[in-house]
């Protein structure tokens, strides 16, 4: 079905962040000429990047309530013809999947700037969110714009110019305000995803290729087509299954491998994950909250776009494979976790080990799997986030992460340890917080189909609960180390981060319906399209 | 007897192979210069050879003698800079002492 | 099967979780500015309407037809995918109403006790915070209409366990108590979770839809064809039935502490007396029987769990009454009692007989509690001391500790006209009267060890009521802590909940008299339309009502003999045996002594085998993962190598990774090529010459 | 065939423009005035070619009886060298690395060198090919060699020299056998006579003869675009020419190198003659590897962009292996693109070498974002968009190199596709290399600014990046135009 222009909001909410960037640019020039304080200089560019992602904030919510959850196509579309030359469109527009993705990303992206700046409470020392604020806030607000491109964008050129537009902001974020091995862990960053993007860039130009004729937006006749939604259809109606073989192997398999390799590395899965933990280490809190937060649902945002949407039959080929590695996020990375002496570390993996319930619930691909993967994806959304900023919380005061070296810090931070409690709660898919319901969604959806690695993942169930439980025993019960009797508890700063998170993580617990509401006709949608060729 | 195309083309192969042997061997700038004009010259050869191999067809003439005359703008500019080595490489112009610029 | 609306319900689980919220958020200032009434106060009132809403629900239920005595109330719709149809809704039935009864009272009369009990302790509020949460949760667990609701009660508890176990978290061992209590329980979860699927996905199977409600699966399991197919088909050699019987009952063994999980309950004791009377012996621990009463629609379609059930239950019965023999801390004894308490309901519901189970939870929700809050008294009146051989004589310092603790103790014993007499005995004698135990002469192998159990425990008991309260207080000298203070009679609000559950043990087991005697037994009528469902399913075999005469004339006489041997003696500390056999130099004495002191090693076995599995997996992952996945996936070390090369060789874990990887990377090619850029122009010419031919002939390789 | 020259304008403009800049120099005495004056000179007579090619007649058929082609495809390119040669011009004015007293020389040779890129961009005959070879090699020579006490300098264009002189040795001899075995020198009556030899109708010895010829013809082509094997001039001579020429170079003649190798694939060699693709396509694999491979560890910033002018010169050979027109407009948009960026980053050099007193070391780009942050920031850019990151033009190009591949459609185009994004993707880590050293690292206080380089180096940086950036969002007009340009092949 064709998709005429319905709106302009997704385009203002992709690209409000560039212009609050431009702005600061603009900012950083007039300096030149004449030159403000350092004080001033920085107190502006954080206002202006502030309002700017406040400002999507406000338009997400603006698209939250004019999102009609009854219909399975597209909304607020923004279409029109970009370049002609390989019938290149600008398409914009969500359903019911992207939807919970854009939402989530102008959420915690907010959350994020509030930790990005050093108002309302205090900070000691050298600390990041005093190091070339300017620049600082360009980068992040690009990579604001970067994100929110990759949900809304329903052309796949499109969508690669903001998958790649994401990469250098984060580039230079970890790089230039990470911790000690940043450069290590950015180039890092950057090598795996590129290597994983380049290839997804050759099955783009296959997928092109090998797509049939369609019409662009205005109506003129393509012989081939970018618009993802028109890919889809042919997929589904069995185009790519019987496109010419490529190297020897079926045209559909081989476009879906090289796809799920490059959204895989994103994701990240199994044995693509090293990258993360090097990175979320490093990456000042928001950006590791941001990186939990969103940048790792973009890989299985695009499984379920790309590979599951476009190719079915691959999908299903593929699925076996997809549950193993699922299995094996869970399971290895929940063991690893148990073995991190450092709590972001720790914390990093983990969220390697609650992707694999992403990957298995796909996998499945019945109604309770892939809902619950979807939920599992917003859900880990929100709750990633608390822990990175908790993480980050004992950082800023100790300057040190080692599990071990904590104890009894229950007497000093009263408030602090409830808050993490709640949190790694959540994580260990706690019933009556947002982690379980996707945890048990998945687990439902994935047994009819795995029997075998369903039971193994669920054994994460116990090892989760004891790698958490025994970080809290070390860190915040027993004796309490002379050498932190002087930390303080949560300040304001921290608990505007901290509390919303919370708040819904229990309410989501609870009452999901909404996320529900949102996703459910998209799913179905979907899941008819995949289960049908069960 | 006298002689055919394939003796012409026997000789400049044999110049041709000279002028590769002498590029390879010789350390000298100057050495090098005469094993490129030993080259230029045995196409040349080729393309008088051919030329009248083809009735005097003076497209061969032609690029033979542009031959000779770029062969000569190639020395000159050759020697300039062999001119130039030698004062820059303290009176020597064996090309293995300019081998500082490598890796 | 119609059913009532009853809005009220929600209130039942919602008012503790409003103190909880209450106190959690507001509770520290209010106790700062106002004192700790502000704390306990509303603490104690949400509990209390609780509970008086709960007797309204009886009355409502009781104006209902015998039938249809089910009220329920769905809040909303909570996690509608395919047919997972769980909403969050609560359901009150028969069932439900004994357990809620005598959940909201103990609950209450502890709430009150604790007022007493941790009248020192600074963080009262979280104290009162965490009980209400507790009971929300508990609350929440019973009154479920579905399993999945079930499910985050059945957590929750866990969650509160692990809370209170480690409340004073400043000794390292209470958190670790904590840790262990709850990462077992997770243990159970798993087998509750799988059980579940299993049951959801089998029921697909056969009818095409399914549904996580229990009245739903209910009807669904009452078609015989679905009976039929679940029982035919097989997982792993087991029918499906029996597996996801199987796994649920280890989901109950987690929570219910039994072979082989019962490992946490005794080291939960750590947590305040209070906690271990309300959790671990009144209420959550037998969540475990009542999830098998409430899913007897599935254990009863399986002979062979019921039967494991039932061997499960006695085994664990007597083995931790063994265990109880020669602790010294009270609240050991009590908790191994409470394990082995446990294990006798489990023989109620593996013989089918679930309202005796039921029975039994509730008298010993009664006595035990009564017994734990006594200990509990006692420790606050010795200063904080546990250590029985430090006590003695303390009847006259604290007595109504001492009558209550008595008849406590004469009711678990099993004394005629107590409580636990009825309810014990009726299981034993549905035990010996089984009909549906897989093995041969099972009913009176399981009789045979509960008797066994009862005698121990009678004996176990008393030993622990003459050590604590007759001979004279040993508890001065050498308790240099408190030396000179006399142990004192704790205050008011505590004797006198003390009181009224020693009450409760004496007469509560009137509601359950035993047929025999041709009198009404009430309880056994009000659970009937419950378990109506499965009634038919349960065979008895046919033993008269000369046997049961013999048996419970028999298990008196088991009882008084264990009173007998623990008075002859413990009784004033006279007799030295008990002392002697401890010094005993004799191999086999000395040596079964230290193997029962030490609890059969269970713990240090446990430790070796599973805990020491995990931590050296642990690390062989982690070595995996630094050396080899990040060497290999860095494309051959390539990556690793490369960036290790970029940034200065600085980086040793790369470039080790690397090495490990691949022993050939780019990075070596590259450095080669500098080699080959020699920088001397006839190496130049060379290869230029040399390429010009390669190019050549490959030309006519590939292309003739 | 007509014969007025009005398509010849542009080279005339040229011609014109270098006897106008020998004279200036001749007759001007006083320096400062002469140096702007014959810039002046050099810089109107591109301008003016560059304004020339767009008369209609600029490209419009045959000269010279068939040695020179005036067509679009030659006017693509020569508006490539048009500006680069502007910027060049510019760029050399403020370097302190062109000897001040004979930068009189130095733009006629400059211009000269232009006119030698327009003619072998349009030449059709082998002669007027060899010819336009030479006359630009013998250009850049003497511009390598330009600054005379410089070792470093002379030893470069020793090496240039020799080698070239080779390369165009072994191009003539090739050509030699050619025009034995056809007995023309216009390359369609060349594509004609191998066609008529490999169609069998010629001995095997015939055959033999023509695919090494054109090999070593190739070599020629090979040695100006600097592929492997003859690539090993190239990072010696950018590290020892002044930095402006090396810049000139890496854009110029490469682009010019390509223009006459497509002509002279498509026009002499058709199908069914010699399997260029395949050889041109394991070359290109060859290039770009062994480009990014040795470029990781260089150290001296002129030459890690020498070694990543070769890959560039892989990737370009990449889409010409396609031999489709979809792949020689994809070479062509690359060329332009890769002239933008490679020039901008040569620019940044300049100016940081200006500034840091002459040091070509990576390690003079410690914490540039510190010391210079808009060069630092333009510098960036051109790098990412040579490695080929959206939203840089050197994405949409490097996206139409891939697609022209993979629209083949041939197990041969996916391996070599393959091999072109795994290249692409280790080509990051050099150039990140460069990224870190400006913003990752701080600024060590051995090299700081000591003086202030001429402001104009940025401002032509930034008049560079804004293409690139824009490109990478808008880059229908320069497509169509070397798209239009290629049909001439249809």
């Amino acid at each position: 079905m064709e998709y005429q222009t319905t709106s302009t909001l997704l385009t203002w909410m992709t690209f409000l962040p560039m212009i609050g960037a431009g702005l600061i640019i603009g900012l950083v020039i007039l300096n030149y000429v004449f030159s403000l304080s350092k004080a001033a200089l920085d107190n502006v560019s954080r206002a202006i990047a502030f309002v700017s992602t406040l400002g999507v904030l406000l338009l997400a919510v603006r698209l939250w309530a004019g999102f009609d959850g009854n219909s399975t196509g597209m909304q607020f579309v923004h279409h029109f013809v970009w370049m002609r030359q390989f019938n290149i469109e600008y398409f914009m527009g969500v359903d019911g999947i992207s939807i919970t993705m854009v939402l989530l990303t102008a959420l915690i992206t907010f959350v994020a700037m509030i930790a990005s700046v050093p108002w309302w409470g205090k900070i000691e020392g050298q600390h990041f969110t005093g190091k070339k604020v300017p620049g600082y806030m360009v980068m992040f607000l690009l990579l604001e714009t970067g994100m929110l491109g990759t949900f809304c964008a329903l052309d796949f050129f499109q969508f690669y110019i903001f998958w790649e537009l994401m990469l250098l902001p984060m580039y230079f974020l970890i790089g230039i305000w990470g911790g000690p091995r940043k450069e290590y862990a950015a180039i890092k960053f950057f090598l795996y995803t590129l290597a994983g993007s380049v290839l997804m860039l050759l099955c783009m130009i296959g997928l092109y290729y090998a797509s049939g004729p369609s019409t662009l937006v205005d109506g003129t006749p393509a012989q081939h087509t970018f618009n993802i939604m028109a890919l889809s259809a042919m997929g589904q109606a069995g185009f790519f299954a019987g496109a010419a073989p490529v190297l020897g192997f079926a045209f559909s398999k081989i476009v879906f491998v090289g796809l799920f390799i490059g959204f895989s590395i994103k994701v990240p899965m199994f044995p693509f994950h090293t990258w993360l933990p090097d990175a979320h280490v490093e990456a000042p809190t928001p950006i590791s909250v941001i990186l939990a937060g969103i940048l790792l649902k973009m890989g299985a945002y695009g499984m379920l776009r790309f590979n599951f949407q476009m190719l079915p039959d691959a999908a299903n080929w593929a699925a076996h494979t997809i549950a193993v590695f699922g299995m094996i996020n869970i399971v290895y990375a929940a063991f690893v976790c148990l073995a991190q002496k450092d709590l972001k570390k720790m914390i990093a993996y983990s969220s390697v080990s609650h992707m694999g319930f992403v990957l298995l619930g796909m996998a499945a691909m019945t109604p309770q799997g892939i809902t619950g993967a979807v939920f599992t994806m917003v859900s880990h959304g929100l709750i990633s986030p608390m822990l990175f900023l908790i993480a980050g919380v004992i950082y800023d005061r100790a300057h040190t992460r080692d599990i071990e070296g904590f104890g009894g810090l229950a007497q000093k931070m009263p408030e602090y340890s409830g808050i993490m409690g709640l949190a790694f709660m959540a994580s260990l898919g706690l019933p009556g917080l947002a982690g379980f319901i996707g945890e048990f969604l998945v687990f439902a959806g994935a047994f009819v189909k795995f029997r075998l690695f369903t039971v193994v993942s669920a054994t994460a169930v116990i090892i989760t609960a004891a790698y958490y439980l025994w970080t809290i025993q070390r860190m915040f019960l027993g004796k309490l180390n002379d050498k932190w009797s002087t930390l303080w508890d949560l300040n304001w700063r921290e608990r505007i981060t901290l509390y919303p998170l919370g708040v819904m993580v229990i309410i989501f617990g609870f009452y999901p319906l909404p996320v529900f509401d949102l996703m459910n006709k998209s799913l179905h949608a979907l899941m008819d399209v995949v289960c049908s060729r069960i | 007897m006298n002689p055919g195309l394939q003796h012409f083309l026997v000789l400049s192969a044999a110049l041709f192979a000279c002028g590769l042997l002498c590029l390879v061997t010789r350390r000298n700038a100057i050495g090098l210069l005469m094993g490129i004009e030993l080259i230029i010259n045995a196409a040349n050869i080729n393309f008088v050879a051919f030329s009248r191999h083809l009735g005097n067809d003076r497209a061969g003439q032609v690029f033979a003698l542009f031959g000779i005359a770029l062969a000569a703008v190639g020395v000159t500019v050759a020697l300039a800079i062999v001119f130039a080595l030698y004062r820059n490489f303290n009176k020597s112009i064996d090309v293995d002492d300019a081998s500082r610029l490598r890796g | 099967m119609t059913m009532t609306q009853y809005p009220l319900l929600a209130l039942i689980p919602l008012l503790p979780l409003l103190g909880a919220a209450y106190n959690a958020f507001v509770g520290a200032r209010m106790q700062k500015r106002f004192g700790y009434a502000a704390v306990h106060v509303p603490a104690i009132l949400m509990p209390g309407i609780s509970f008086v809403i709960t007797v309204l629900a009886f009355a409502r239920l009781v104006s209902l037809p015998h039938h249809e005595r089910v009220l329920t109330i769905t809040l909303w719709s909570w996690m509608p995918v395919g047919s997972v149809d769980a909403g969050v809704a609560f359901l009150m039935d028969p069932l439900a109403l004994v357990m809620c009864g005598f959940i909201t009272f103990v609950g209450t009369l502890i709430h009150i006790y604790s007022v007493g009990y941790m009248h020192e302790e600074p963080s009262y509020w979280r104290f009162f915070s965490y009980l209400n949460l507790f009971m929300f949760t508990m609350l929440v667990l019973v009154l479920a209409d579905n399993f999945i609701l079930m499910f985050v009660g059945w957590e929750g508890v866990g969650l509160c366990s692990y809370l209170l176990i480690s409340f004073w978290y400043k000794e390292k061992k209470n958190a670790v108590a904590g840790m262990k209590a709850f990462i077992v329980n997770r243990i159970g979860d798993f087998g509750f979770l799988l059980g579940l699927l299993l049951l959801f996905w089998s029921i697909h199977g056969v009818t095409g839809g399914s549904s996580v409600v229990f009245r739903n699966i209910e009807e669904i399991l009452a078609q015989p064809a679905v009976r039929e197919a679940l029982s035919s088909q097989t997982v792993l050699g087991l029918s499906l039935i029996s597996m996801i019987g199987i796994l649920f009952f280890v989901g109950a063994m987690g929570k219910s502490a039994q072979i082989p999980l019962y490992v946490w309950l005794p080291d939960a004791m750590a947590g305040p007396t209070p906690v271990s009377a309300l959790i671990h012996a009144a209420t959550m621990v037998t969540a475990g029987v009542y999830l098998v009463a409430r899913l007897h629609f599935v254990f009863a379609l399986s002979p062979l769990v019921m039967s494991w059930v039932a061997l499960v239950g006695a085994v664990t019965a007597v083995f931790a009454a063994t265990i109880g023999f020669f602790q010294h801390d009270i609240k050991k004894v009590l908790a191994y009692s409470t394990v082995s308490q446990l294990g006798y309901m489990f023989i109620g519901v593996g013989v089918g007989a679930y309202w005796v189970a039921i029975f039994h939870v509730m008298t010993h929700a009664f006595f035990k509690a009564c017994l734990f809050l006594g200990s509990g008294s006692v420790i606050l009146g010795c200063h904080h001391e546990q250590d029985m051989r430090r006590m003695g004589g303390l009847k006259k310092f604290m007595p109504v500790t001492a009558w209550t603790y008595f008849i406590a103790c004469c009711a678990i014993a099993g004394f005629p006209f107590t409580s636990g007499f009825f309810s014990k005995d009726e299981i034993l004698w549905k035990a010996f009267d089984s009909g549906n135990l897989l093995f041969p002469g099972g009913g009176l192998m399981i009789w045979a060890l509960g008797a066994l159990g009862a005698v121990c425990t009678a004996f176990y008991m008393f030993r622990s009521y003459y050590m604590t309260f007759t001979g004279e207080y040993r508890g001065a000298h050498g308790h240099n802590g408190h030396g000179g203070h006399q142990p004192h009679e704790s205050p008011r609000n505590m004797t006198h909940v003390l009181v009224v559950l020693a009450a409760f043990s004496l007469v509560a087991g009137f509601i359950g008299l035993p047929h025999l005697w041709h009198l009404p037994s009430y309880l056994h009528h009000w659970l009937d339309p419950v378990f109506s469902g499965s009634a038919e399913i349960i065979r008895s075999a046919g033993h008269g009502s000369g046997h049961e005469w013999a048996l419970m004339i028999f298990s008196v006489a088991l009882a008084l003999t264990g009173w007998a041997f623990a008075r002859w003696l413990y009784r004033d500390n006279r007799n030295a045996a008990p002392s002697r056999l401890i010094e005993s130099k004799h191999p086999l004495v000395c040596g079964i002594h230290r193997l029962v002191y030490n609890k059969y090693y269970v713990d240090e076995i446990y430790d070796a085998v599973f805990v020491g599995f995990v931590m050296w997996f642990r690390k062989i992952c982690d070595w995996i993962d630094r050396n080899i996945v990040d060497a290999l996936v860095n494309f051959a070390g390539l990556f690793g190598r490369l960036v290790g090369r970029v940034h200065g060789l600085t980086d040793t874990h790369v470039v080790d990774g690397a090495v490990n990887g691949t022993a050939w990377s780019i990075a070596s090619m590259g450095s080669a090529l500098r080699l080959v850029q020699t920088g001397n122009l006839r190496t130049y010419l060379y290869i230029a010459i040399s390429g010009a031919i390669a190019l050549v002939i490959m030309n006519f390789i590939l292309f003739g | 065939m007509q014969q007025d020259l009005t398509a010849f304008c542009p080279e005339i403009v040229l011609v014109a423009g270098v006897l106008a800049a020998f004279v200036a120099d001749l007759f001007l005495s006083r320096k400062p005035i002469k140096r702007v004056v014959v810039a002046a000179i050099a810089f109107v007579t591109v301008c003016g070619a560059g304004i020339c090619l767009f008369c209609p007649a600029s490209s419009s058929g045959l000269l010279f009886g068939g040695m020179v082609h005036a067509d679009a495809f030659s006017v693509y390119f020569k508006a490539l060298f048009a500006v680069a040669v502007c910027a060049a011009v510019v760029f050399s004015y403020f370097s302190d690395e062109v000897e001040r007293d004979r930068d009189g020389e130095y733009y006629a040779i400059l211009l000269a060198m232009t006119l030698a890129m327009f003619l072998l961009s349009s030449a059709t005959n082998a002669l007027m090919i060899f010819l336009s070879l030479e006359f630009l090699s013998v250009a850049s020579y003497v511009l390598v060699a330009f600054r005379r006490r410089d070792k470093r300098s002379t030893e470069a264009a020793l090496k240039y020299v020799v080698y070239g002189a080779l390369a165009s040795g072994l191009m003539l001899f090739g050509f030699s056998y050619l025009y034995g075995l056809v007995g023309s020198l216009d390359i369609v009556e060349i594509g004609r006579g191998l066609e008529q030899i490999f169609a069998g109708g010629a001995t095997t010895s015939a055959k033999l003869i023509g695919s090494v010829s054109v090999m070593m013809v190739f070599a020629g082509f090979a040695y100006k675009i600097a592929a492997v094997p003859f690539h090993m001039w190239c990072p010696d001579v950018y590290e020892g020419a002044p930095t402006p020429v090396a810049a000139i170079l890496s854009v110029g003649p490469k682009a010019a190198g390509f223009a006459v190798l497509i002509r002279f694939l498509i026009s002499a060699l058709p199908a069914g003659t010699i399997p260029w693709p395949a050889i041109i396509g394991i070359i290109s694999v060859a290039t770009m590897t062994l480009g990014n491979i040795a470029a990781i560890h260089q150290n001296n910033i002129k030459r890690l962009l020498a070694y990543s002018s070769i890959a560039h010169a892989g990737y370009m050979l990449m889409a010409v292996s396609a031999g489709s027109p979809d792949g020689t407009s994809a070479v062509m948009f690359y060329a332009a693109v890769y002239m933008l960026m490679n020039l901008g980053a040569f620019v940044v050099v300049m100016s940081v070498r200006a500034s840091a007193g002459g040091s070509e070391e990576i390690s003079t780009y410690d914490g540039l974002s510190k010391t210079q942050p808009l060069l630092a920031v333009l510098m960036t850019i051109f790098l990412f968009s040579l490695v080929g990151i959206p939203p840089f033009g050197g994405f949409i190009g490097k996206f139409y190199l891939f697609a022209a591949l993979i629209k083949k459609a041939g197990y041969w185009y996916y391996v070599i596709a393959l091999a072109g994004v795994v290249n692409s993707a280790v080509s990051l880590y050099y150039y990140a290399r460069i990224i870190k050293a400006m913003f990752l690292k701080e600024p060590v206080s051995g090299n700081n600014i000591m003086k202030r380089a001429p402001a104009a180096f940025a401002a032509i940086a930034v008049i560079l990046a804004v293409p690139v950036l824009v490109l990478g969002v808008y880059w229908s007009p320069l497509y169509l135009f070397a798209e239009r340009s290629t049909d001439i092949f249809k």
